[in-house]
């Protein structure tokens, strides 16, 4: 078994700013996440949103161990990732509202955001289709030879696509600088990873590609952070991917105005996940103070109603825009 | 006869069909509790998770094991969840079944459905509302339907469910929600029929899938301007019924082709190109054609909706065919 | 100019632009030892394995790669061997090379091409002999080029190589041994612009791809007829200069489109369908159509020739379409 | 590790006339492929040909341990196969030559040859397509409940495409009773496997999918006869898909009439392996005598002579059957 546990272990080398500041940005993506389910639900956002509350300590674990010019590549519940990596706030949320300031000109929406200019090479709404992407990125960086690195998240689900066994092989035989990160919130859909996946641990699959893989506790920031910041640096040494699996759960339904439970999922379970909600579990490793909480909470509100006024004011994006830009 | 709707009326078709043949089973993703659009509602309970079974996120898989399934002598009925994921099964499903028949000398055959919801005006975006059926009818061996109200949706489905060659099923989105009169019982709508919808005598509208709802809208607010427009479903893309559709536009003398699909050698291209050769000494202007324009679906409500066709543009592409003429 | 073959004016392309441009790099099956038909021959040694790589059986993620290293500033040139096997990788090229721009507001381009030899003659049966450009001629965002003789194979390739948006480049295989005069060094053929390559008076023939050869040959028996056919040959499909093919059938009032992928909604269902509507007026018989036949591609000989164009069938349709102006 | 490698151990079950029958077919198939490209070198078959020399005993092996209900989904290179399950010799050389009596009324060629009679279902010329299918066949097997099984062969190559993690999840989720059944030749076209692929054993990929992996001795008829035995057991119980990689060698070029060593591989590496002939292997193990060698001799080229005449006698396809078939 090349798989094992890491959990709430606490890394030595970060300051009690970085905590602090993870902590923030991981407060930050679920305000955002409420938002966008507000708006969603008063009808402002259209189409399809799918929130990422309760995976937050993916999110920040991952994107705190990497640089801005590394890349990322995401998937339809890509937000957290975004808000992670960087991403203009203020942008994004106009794309989510349809508006021409939107990162995407109001044309891709929830499950496409993307900012290249940190990094963020886009959110891509058919599942498993990043990985591929991921793997040529890597191909990319490795040909380009400045050390940098590509991380591609995908889901428990993504996980049984035949892009994730072609991507990691060719990650694999070419040593490619690239981590693909599973957050195994244990549903696609409606449907339980046990039913869809035949082994317990889907980074066991790493074996079949002689790769590293490890499995940690997806609701523990710093967990996520440590296996990261090791599989990034596995990468930049030229030594090839890594999977990494975190078990985690989403909060929220699947998407849209989804249920938190129903039918496929009981409230016990989600109430039982909820107890280890990563802000809960952070706050306590990190030992915020509630001086330290409420600081943080008026930043992040404050933030929040910006990009919710700059999103509103933004004009409504121009009719013929929606013919531009389909070809460079 | 009752008005349901469309997702009603297809999951009554499943339910018939299910009934009366063992061998029709499901497969798709989170089709237990038919997630997304409801159209496999209740199937899971009636017949049990070992004919209405959820998958894996793998398309590739799901629709080679569906064309597997159908060499041994099933019959699977397999959900795509949106048009757009067929991309990762066109191998399976033009390479493989739509091929196997001829290529192993007529030694068996692959009668298997796969039913997808294709098209926009939900605010999806690029990857989620595309109309791709141009693709499919291109190829032969494979049939393909697209209904455009329920009770052709009821009647062509257990059609297809019976057929006993590959059949792509289009599911416009914006349909499932219509309602309409749908024969209880046995109903079943014969491929490569097309019908007229509407009569007129000034121009032959012809639609495809959800777009015939638009070129009836279309008929209606042009028959308020004296505009008398006949509206014809060709239902079948493959096969295609050209003859009906030649024989209005031979009364009509004037023909616009509307689809959902992009332009460029789109189902409307090939009703075009066969009814100039079909009708040609009998058309007075060239045939219009509308379809999305040429980009991706956006996602957002006003500019999906500038791409897309509607009934002022259809009304629009008349009045030139009409104009032309003079 | 000197007179190489269809396989080493693209096998030029190839050294001139891979010089030129450090970004440029090869991805496929073989490629090292271009071991099917040879086109990257000699480029491994020359530019080196990191540049011109082998890659395992895995269509959708060399494809879904070539994507990402585009993204990230590379121009990767992919081969897919044979373009039968392209259906594996849709989902990259389709919704995600051909969207991505757009759908990320502009933020990115990407400048892939896929190589890929297309269409039969050659035996290879029905899973290794289609032609499939008209998929994705219908796609907004991906460019389709589809050369017919060496020096516009050079000439394309080049600028697609060039180009900042996804190319579908499509080599028929019956071209490949094919010679013709090449321009040394540099030589680029704009996307867009349809050439005439024969002139005539009586009809004008348009052919995608190998056809136009095929055309050629069918002008020059219908030449010791009597009969002066123009073939125009459009280049690329995507984008698709109808203004020049609609000005030659205005002067010759008459058209015959052919290709060889299967006829409803291919290429030529669209040229037909644009044609006429641009040249309505001038048309003085319907636009005939000439097609592979309604089947898979047979691998037997006989069979094969049966099912797809080939000059005699191109004669039979112009001599249809000028007998129908009676 | 889940895999092990297995050597010649003789099977206690089988019969001395067992052991004949199996030596006799794989001769069988020696002779038909050399015949074949024979033929294709005089230009008489058309079209691409790969022949399976020096692969016999997977054939063999393979097939000695099913059912003739038992379905197996073959390759381009599948004309072994499609001897050892059974299939109609005449009309299979019928079909390679093009001609009406063919298996595939001269639309399908070698690539397609396929015998539903005999529970072969087909060589399947897109590589890793038949993969998918022989799980859906599986499926249908469960659901018939009968206890068929089916058997899927593929490359070394195919075990890279994603329909081959695709399959072999699906398999083992659902417990079908299916085995994949890999030929590691260590060759696609010209591509090394040990540069294709990050395992040294490709039968480690089935603990992705909580699967046994077993790799063989693929020149060893008798090792690959009783892996798939007990592989078809476990499927006939329920008990889901087993990968079994055979180690083995082609003989020939890929295709056509490629050299056996050229660019991508050394004569001395062809000798070496040719050394292990299964031809070789299986007279040894089964002490052929050179009486019983002569004897079938005999008979294989009498009846390969007889497949050529009856293929050659065969009348062309008329050209209307080009259009036949397409629609049932
Ligand atoms: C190829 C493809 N198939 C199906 C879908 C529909 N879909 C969107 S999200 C989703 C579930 C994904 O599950 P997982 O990978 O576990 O991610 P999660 O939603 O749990 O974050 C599905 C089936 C899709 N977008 N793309
Ligand atoms: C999807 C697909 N890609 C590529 C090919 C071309 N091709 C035919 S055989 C082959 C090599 C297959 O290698 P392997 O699976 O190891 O089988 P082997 O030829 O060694 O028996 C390739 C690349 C194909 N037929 N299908
Ligand atoms: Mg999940
Ligand atoms: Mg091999």
């Amino acid at each position: 078994m090349a798989a094992k546990v890491k959990s709430k272990s606490a890394s030595r080398s970060l300051s009690r700013d970085d905590y602090l500041r993870m902590y923030r940005t991981m407060l930050c993506i679920r305000r955002f996440e409420e938002k966008t389910d507000e708006l969603f639900m008063a009808g402002r956002i259209k189409g399809a949103v799918h929130v990422s509350i309760g995976q937050e300590a993916c999110s920040v674990g991952v994107c705190s161990a990497l640089n801005q010019d590394d890349a990322i590549l995401t998937t339809h519940r890509g937000h957290g990732h975004s808000i992670a990596k960087g991403t203009r706030l203020n942008e994004m949320m106009a794309e989510l509202l349809g508006k021409a300031t939107g990162l995407c000109k109001a044309r891709g929406g929830s499950m496409h955001i993307a900012d290249i200019s940190k990094g963020h090479y886009g959110a891509h709404s058919i599942v498993g289709a990043n990985m591929p992407m991921a793997a040529g990125m890597g191909l990319a960086f490795q040909l380009e030879g400045k050390g940098r690195v590509a991380v591609v998240f995908f889901g428990d689900g993504a996980s049984n696509q035949g892009s994730f066994h072609e991507s990691m092989n060719l990650c694999a035989i070419w040593k490619l600088p690239v981590v693909f990160f599973c957050e195994n919130n244990h549903y696609a859909v409606s449907f339980h990873v046990n039913r869809s996946t035949a082994v317990r641990d889907i980074s066991l699959r790493a074996q079949s590609y002689n790769a590293p893989g490890v499995t940690v506790d997806g609701m523990d920031v710093m967990a996520v952070y440590e296996a990261t910041k090791e599989a990034v640096a596995r990468a930049r040494r030229g030594e090839g991917p890594t999977l990494i699996e975190a078990k985690t759960y989403r909060f929220f339904g699947h998407s849209r105005g989804d249920p938190q439970f129903g039918p496929y999922r009981t409230k016990e379970e989600v109430e039982r996940w909820r107890k280890r909600d990563p802000l809960l579990v952070a706050e306590k490793m990190f030992k915020v103070t509630e001086a330290e909480k409420k600081a943080v909470q008026g930043e992040v509100a404050e933030e929040m109603a910006v990009a919710v006024e700059f999103a509103e004011k933004s004009p409504e994006a121009p009719l013929p825009s929606a013919l531009e830009d389909v070809y460079a | 006869m009752r008005e349901i709707t469309f997702v009603e009326a297809l999951n009554e078709a499943l339910h018939e069909e299910m009934d009366r043949d063992k061998k029709v089973f499901i497969l798709g993703e989170d089709v237990e509790l038919a997630y997304v659009f409801g159209v496999t509602k209740g199937l899971a309970a009636r017949f049990g998770k070992d004919r209405v079974r959820d998958t894996p996120i793998s398309e590739l898989g799901i629709v080679g094991a569906g064309v597997g399934a159908a060499m041994a002598g099933y019959r699977p009925v397999i959900e795509i969840m949106f048009m757009d994921f067929i991309m990762l099964a066109m191998d399976p499903l033009i390479n493989q079944a739509a091929k196997l028949r001829y290529m192993l000398g007529g030694q068996l055959s692959v009668p298997m459905v796969v039913r997808t919801p294709g098209g926009g005006g939900v605010q999806y975006g690029p990857t989620h509302s595309q109309c791709l059926e141009a693709w499919f009818m291109q190829m032969p061996g494979i049939k393909v339907a697209v209904p455009s109200d329920p009770a052709d949706g009821k009647g062509l489905l257990k059609a297809a469910i019976r057929d006993d060659n590959p059949v792509l099923f289009v599911e416009h989105k914006m349909l499932y929600k219509q309602k309409g009169l749908v024969p209880e019982g046995e109903h079943l709508v014969p491929f490569g029929r097309a019908v007229v919808k509407r009569p007129g005598a000034d121009v032959t509208l012809v639609g495809v899938g959800y777009q015939v709802v638009n070129c009836l809208r279309a008929a209606e607010a042009l028959a308020a301007e004296g505009i008398s427009a006949e509206v014809v479903d060709p239902r079948t893309l493959a096969p295609l019924d050209t003859a009906t559709i030649a024989e209005s536009v031979r009364r009509t003398g004037r023909c616009v082709v509307v689809e959902e699909g992009h332009l460029r050698s789109g189902a409307g291209s090939e009703i075009a190109a066969a009814i100039q050769q079909e009708a040609f000494d009998y058309l007075d202007a060239p045939i219009g054609r509308v379809a999305a324009l040429d980009a991706p679906i956006p996602f957002e409500p006003r500019l999906e909706a500038f791409v897309l066709p509607n009934p002022d543009k259809i009304a629009k592409a008349v009045k030139q065919v009409l104009g032309a003429a003079v």
